[in-house]
């Protein structure tokens, strides 16, 4: 399946976009989207942290994709 | 929820609505915690902030924060405001309001809901230094 | 000294006068507790609240309290106001508005001044019920 | 020495006045002074507490009071 990854803060300037897309397989996880990002963006690693949103919800690592899903890249925040 | 005002925008925050709505007359005590630009980090002068939400996730935990805090402290109002945007020094990127009968829960509950607010809220802020811009907390 | 504003006044109060002056570039967080007159003690309908002050005491045991609250607290400023006079149900008794560099500092010292001054600074609030007044805490 | 004694809050209504006169002998500490009032204004006793100050300033027991100090009633304050 293909999908939209939104990026914010520093993300956006590793992804040089505001949106990147990737194909997935369809059983993928958070584990597994965060480890083809950072084979194709490696800065993402050099990161204090970071984590993901799916659905406008922190996801675990183990959580499932689904076609659709509103994905997100959250980089540490710093709001406040 | 008419005891919950929770608003993210683009435009200068108003200190003084935020009382209005946040008084009333159960109210004992009222907390306000306001944020300001400040106009150096570590020494070194900052030139302008500029902040970047991801606005519906940003406003779903805003109102998670709210909701914590009502469950935690007996109060009777929450009111957070952030700021969107770029920010001079001396603007104010956030205030937080929560009004109770008592000031114990007023106080506790507004420090808590700032502290949460900036671990958990998806708002990045970058700092423009002389000498080129930072995205703050990003790096180790 | 122009880093602390005690103000004990007959007249209404002001918040938004208060923010104005304690904001400044150099201060990152701010802190305002507001007291505000509640229309109720323990369920118990308040009609309204007389303050009396003994002035120049509270006015001395006030700047004493903002003086301390800059030796515990790395605090830039602090105003303490308070009213005397008759209050309606939802009128401001007291401000307490406390600038810092970082909001640990603020929300400490805020905290510090609203608790001690209700210890120390000599101000006596009478409370009127439908059926008689009462003087707050004067007896067991 | 006679020395005028100010008076607040609850404690006025105990004095009947914002300010009462007392005579005291010259050496007289804030422990005689409050035994005197107690004798004249019983009611004063039944206060939670009552503090005394001396010159704006709150005075302890053994405190001497001397002619001209401004003497003032403090009943438990609630300010705030």
């Amino acid at each position: 399946m293909k999908i939209n990854v939104l990026a914010f803060g520093v993300a956006k300037e590793i992804f040089g976009s505001s949106l990147v897309s990737l194909e997935l397989t369809n059983d993928a996880t958070i584990y597994n989207l965060k480890y083809l990002l950072e084979q194709q963006y490696p800065r993402l690693k050099q990161l204090a942290s970071y984590m993901v949103a799916v659905n406008n919800e922190y996801a675990l690592p183990g959580d499932t994709i689904h076609e659709r899903d509103e994905i997100a890249i959250i980089p540490p925040v710093s709001g406040g | 929820m008419n005891n919950t005002q929770i608003v993210l925008s683009s435009e200068s925050l108003n200190v003084q609505s935020c009382i209005d709505w946040i008084m009333s007359p159960e109210s004992g005590g009222i907390d306000v915690f306001i944020g300001t630009v400040r106009n150096a980090t570590k020494g070194k002068p900052v030139l302008k902030l500029d902040f970047e939400a991801y606005e519906p996730m940003a406003i779903s935990e805003m109102e998670k924060i709210a909701q914590q805090a009502f469950e935690k402290w007996p109060v009777q109002k929450v009111l957070i405001h952030h700021r969107t945007g770029t920010l001079q020094v001396g603007e104010v990127p956030v205030i937080i309001a929560v009004s109770a009968a008592h000031r114990d829960a007023a106080f506790e509950a507004c420090r808590y809901i700032i502290d949460t607010l900036k671990q958990t809220v998806p708002i990045w802020k970058k700092e423009a230094f002389e000498d080129g811009e930072v995205w703050v907390a990003a790096h180790p």
